[in-house]
């Protein structure tokens, strides 16, 4: 994980989130954080935590099941002079939201010729395992990635989870905010002091020569644990972390993989016309031929999530298959497969999760 | 008919049913701490009347649709109990073959539709079915379940205005338990005049505000029969009290939102109780007895029953 | 106010926004088959009554959002004609540059808020911006305009139950010409009871059923002084007829999907002419002459504007 | 165009459409029609004309404008015995049905076990030029492709129109069939009986060697044209045909491109996670280093779309712009760069339209 030297504090990224928010109301009266229990006792698992005690709930507010019109709502007041943050507990219910995000937020300042902005922060959650199943495990940023006007951010640490919300709600556009519930509970270094990640700038979070690994999300965390066990036999991989996926910074990408001359994007979501597709387009568009690059994605199973860990666990790529996966890609297919000890390619944050939800 | 005007098969029919749902969620909270359950539970614990008042007025034929909350409808309605248990676990044998957990129960055989974890969703799709009854001319009716927080999302008006529209034979069922999660109907609703609201669209309306499983069931029992009569859709706002914590096997009385002296009206109110003791003691613990046998069994069979095999991850993407 | 009740100042002032904003959209509909506009037009002429009298119950700093057919708002509200002529012509010096077209007028200067072609979706934006209102603690109300068929949308129900829930100082206005494009009222509406259920938010709600302008002009102030005291929204249903075709310069009385028999009442009852009767003849011909040599200035600005710079295409995509 | 041996009727690609709509409503009593002015006298451009008649208002009806209720309509009903045909007017709307189909449609089979089948088919039309603009011209398919038990089609000419809708009509899946509006009026070799273009089998439309063009809706319209002005200058493009995007038959692509070592996909689209991104992200990932395949997206211009006629000429790619970027691929950056005759550019349907709508 990133480690600025001026930081000396530990921070979880439930807390760091909290912070960046907590920070820029308090620096900005316009800022106002609404959504489905953001005021109960529960707090968003923490990520809210204190805000209505400080702010009120005249800046703190629950709202009705009205997805589509609390995004609306969110619009209209982004429109007339607010900055609000509107939180999902859920990534797969902003598929209520769509409407307005991708036909009015998206718009808004480049149909009315640049005379209005929508300074907006969509807040969701991705959900992982218990059961989560169907309609509570999906990832759909790339969704939102396909449509100009909307920023997209997935910041995988604690440092850029205070970094990104903070660059987030300063940004004048709609930026659709993706937090994967599983990272809520790792770790980083944090400073105290309000700063910006800015986005579309990349983090080269390991270097190493035999193949550029980009991580998504939560899979950061795992390609970085696939990456150590892989350095223990010699392989040495490149992990980048683009943390926002909207603007994209497929140049970082793109010089890494003409020096490996290998790339494996890992996505925790479906590869099909996702982040991934696009990362590799963009690599290969630029490379050119004669780059003599390997490509290869993972993500989710091409199927829905099911409930049944059985099954869910060959649903997600997992350090294991990472690594298997980067192994078998530099020493080449018919090298003997290798397989990582399955106690240390467990991952803490996994492990400590448990139901209900 | 209320109370005096059924006969004592029917209450012992109700009673078996409510008494059996009420037990099952009670093992599914016992057994949940030992992580067996591979799935969030959302327990109808304190609300079985509405589904088993409304459901006894239907015939086996007729649909019902409902949401993470609807294991009791899923019962009710003759859903099977070891598929369900089994799902929890998830096994192969459950009813969704593990792919779908405690949120999707599904049973085309006792003709339950499916259940969604998405609020409100359910509702469209039942409207859907029923739009399939009018125009195949069966005389099936469909009822749909769902919480007072689903009567916010907007898609729960477009579907009331499509049914009343076509006079689809629907009957919407609102759970009022006056939460959403943790979150009291003041915080939600501008006012609490609901059926009155849904009555502007032409749809009889009637809320039964003390959870009498007799009302439930004479109420439901004349909508069904107007929509079986093809009146068009019918309306019931049904309040209740979720006696557990909103997802998990917990009271959740301290969390601080809500009090257990707001409960306690409706615990002694306890329907399940209530039938109970109308019925004869000797034929009460003869059905209880069964009814934990037939529990032990659901357990004893998703406990044994095979994982499912690493292949069905790819099964049924797509339908062939 | 009625009319008996209102100056001669304001029944000038009124005659001059309803005939201004009818000859400019017959100009419209004239120009159209040169093809010098190259947007669709969603003319209003016929409702025009409808934005001139609720608007003329506002002030400057009050906001008004509107549809694709809200070019009557638009300049009822003091939108420049100019820019909303030059917009139509795809002109750089267009109110959106060029690159919303006729269905996304805009105004910051006079606070129109905007302008959305996918039906309702205004409504919610406009309720976030009653939302800045109440936390900035202005004294503004905003003023929604949506079709019938907007109605139907449940971000419209999802809106009125947030709006009500924080007492925001909102008038919903809902310009009822019965139909959505070519359908009728009876194919979409299980009732007509719009107003009653409105009501049941809490929200006052009012129909006004025979377009006249003095009736609708003094509901709304009533309406919009009890916001700016903080009573919370409000909700006025408006019958109208549209004159011209759903889309496009001419008349479609020939279609068949309605006759001209059902406009004539309403084109008898031109509230233009109405209003027009009320005011001094020379009065009237000044402003008549006056609103001519208006529109001939915007169509040649229009006409003489230059187009926009290729590099346009790329500017706005994101705000900095 | 492609033209069956046996087929010697000229169809429009409108009349295609409801052809095989009525072909279907004959055969199988439990399809049915509706959505938004289905049944009005202007019939979705005349595609749903005489189905009313024909068949009734019992299986031909209008609704209200309700399009997340309705395509939960839809799927019940598609859930309990019927196979209903969901109409839009317009893509963009599409965004309002999100929810339902994200969220239940593709997982109905799947999270019920494979006990309940969802076979819908959802119609939408894209919009251009005339002042469409913003919200009225978007082609948001990918979006679609992203979500594994979804299917995807894109038609491009009168024959295909009809084939694939009839094969949607008797998919037992939910099926996103999309039209785009200009093509309504092309014709094509159709023939009378009834038949099914089979999902997930490109059709090369033009042989050539020396680059691999896929063209995606009308783009393979515009395309055609562009390899048609080239192949004066001695420019020899394959051209093809996905038909449908989900299946995507990447293989017959790959084929091509590892040939031709030249792959430009044009997409009515945007290319961000698009349509386009995903068939470049498989070729790069099959054909593998050493395969020294050129490859470049051309699609919307990265902006919303602008209703100016004088912007809008070049946020869509056009058979100039095509052949031109064609041109350039084959020949090297450095080649002295070549236009097409603007005259013999223009399109006929292009042309034919005009507005209001
Ligand atoms: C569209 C949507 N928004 C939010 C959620 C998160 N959520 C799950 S249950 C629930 C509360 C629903 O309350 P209610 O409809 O009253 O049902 P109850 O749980 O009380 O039975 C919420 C907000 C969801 N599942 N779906
Ligand atoms: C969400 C959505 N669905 C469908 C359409 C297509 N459409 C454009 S205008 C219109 C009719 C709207 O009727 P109404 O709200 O009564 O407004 P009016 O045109 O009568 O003023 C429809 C269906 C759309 N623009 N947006
Ligand atoms: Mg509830
Ligand atoms: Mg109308």
């Amino acid at each position: 994980m990133f480690t600025p030297t001026n930081a000396q504090r530990v921070l979880r990224y439930v807390d760091a989130l909290r912070e960046g928010v907590e920070q820029e109301m308090e620096r900005d009266p316009d800022v106002f954080v609404f959504g489905l229990d953001v005021d109960d006792h529960k707090e968003i698992q923490g990520s809210t935590h204190g805000l209505l005690k400080k702010f009120g709930s005249s800046r703190v507010f629950t709202t009705p099941l009205s997805e589509d019109a609390m995004t609306g709502v969110a619009i209209g007041a982004a429109m007339t002079g607010m900055r609000p943050i509107h939180v999902h507990i859920r990534n797969d219910f902003m598929m209520l939201a769509m409407n307005q995000l991708v036909n009015i937020a998206a718009k808004a300042h480049y149909m009315y010729g640049g005379k209005v902005k929508a300074p907006l922060v969509v807040r969701s959650m991705i959900g992982k395992s218990w059961g989560q199943g169907a309609q509570h495990s999906q990832a759909l940023y790339s969704m939102f990635m396909h449509v100009p006007g909307l920023k997209v951010v997935t910041p995988s640490n604690a440092y850029d989870a205070k970094g990104c919300m903070i660059a987030a709600i300063r940004d004048d556009n709609p930026v659709i905010f993706v937090e994967h519930r599983l990272l809520y509970f790792t770790e980083a270094y944090v400073p105290e002091e309000s700063y910006v990640v800015e986005f579309g700038r990349a983090r080269v979070c390991a270097k190493g020569d035999d193949i550029t690994v980009v991580g998504i999300s939560n899979m950061v965390v795992e390609s970085l644990r696939a990456q150590e066990l892989l350095a223990e036999v010699g392989v040495y991989c490149e992990v980048i972390d683009p943390i926002s996926l909207s603007p994209l910074d497929a140049e970082t990408i793109l010089a890494s993989a003409l020096r490996t001359r290998r790339l494996l994007v890992i996505d925790n979501a479906w590869t099909n016309c996702g982040a991934s597709a696009e990362i590799l387009a963009r690599v290969m568009e630029a490379a050119g031929p004669g780059s003599n690059i390997q490509a290869k994605r993972i993500g989710f199973a091409p199927t829905t999530c099911p409930t049944s860990p059985w099954l869910e666990k060959d649903f997600y790529p997992s350090p294991s298959s990472i690594a298997q996966e980067i192994y078998a890609m530099v020493k080449g297919e018919n090298a003997v497969s290798w397989t990582p000890d399955p106690e240390r390619a467990k991952l803490a944050y996994q492990m400590q999760f448990r139901g209900p939800f | 008919m209320l109370s005096h005007q059924l006969s004592a098969d029917d209450l012992l029919r109700l009673y078996r049913s409510l008494q059996r749902i009420r037990r099952i969620e009670e093992e599914v909270a016992r057994v949940y701490p030992s992580d067996k359950i591979k799935s969030p539970v959302h327990l109808s614990i304190g609300q079985e009347a509405l589904s088993v008042g409304v459901i006894d007025a239907l015939s086996q034929s007729d649909l019902v649709a409902g949401s993470y909350r609807s294991h009791a409808a899923y019962l009710a309605k003759g859903g099977s109990l070891k598929g369900m248990i089994a799902e929890m676990y998830g096994k192969a044998t459950g009813s969704s073959g593990g792919k779908g957990g405690s949120m999707h129960l599904i049973s085309p055989e006792a003709n339950v539709m499916g259940a969604s974890a998405v609020v409100a969703t359910q509702i469209p799709n039942a409207v859907g079915a029923a739009l399939t009854q009018k125009m195949k001319a069966t005389k099936n009716v469909v009822v749909v379940f769902f919480g007072d927080g689903a009567t916010e999302e907007g898609v729960f008006y477009e579907s009331l205005n499509f049914a009343a529209l076509h006079k689809l034979p629907i009957l919407f069922v609102c759970e009022n338990n006056g939460y959403a999660i943790h979150t009291p109907l003041e915080k939600r609703w501008a006012t609490t005049r609901l059926i009155e609201r849904v009555a502007t669209y032409g749809i009889p309306a009637q809320a039964v505000v003390d959870g009498d499983i007799f009302k439930i069931r004479s109420l439901s029992a004349q909508m069904v029969d107007a929509m079986r009569r093809g009146e068009g859709p019918a309306f019931l706002e049904l309040h209740t009290y979720r006696w557990r914590e909103h997802v998990g096997p917990n009271e959740d009385f301290n969390a601080g939102y809500r009090s257990r002296e707001a409960a306690t009206p409706w615990m002694e109110n306890d329907q399940v109780k209530v039938v109970g003791a109308m019925i004869d003691p000797s034929n009460k613990s003869l059905i209880d007895a069964e009814i934990e046998d037939e529990i032990a069994q659901a357990l004893d069979f998703a406990e044994n029953s095979p994982i499912p095999e690493p292949k069905e991850l790819y099964a049924h993407v797509y339908a062939h």
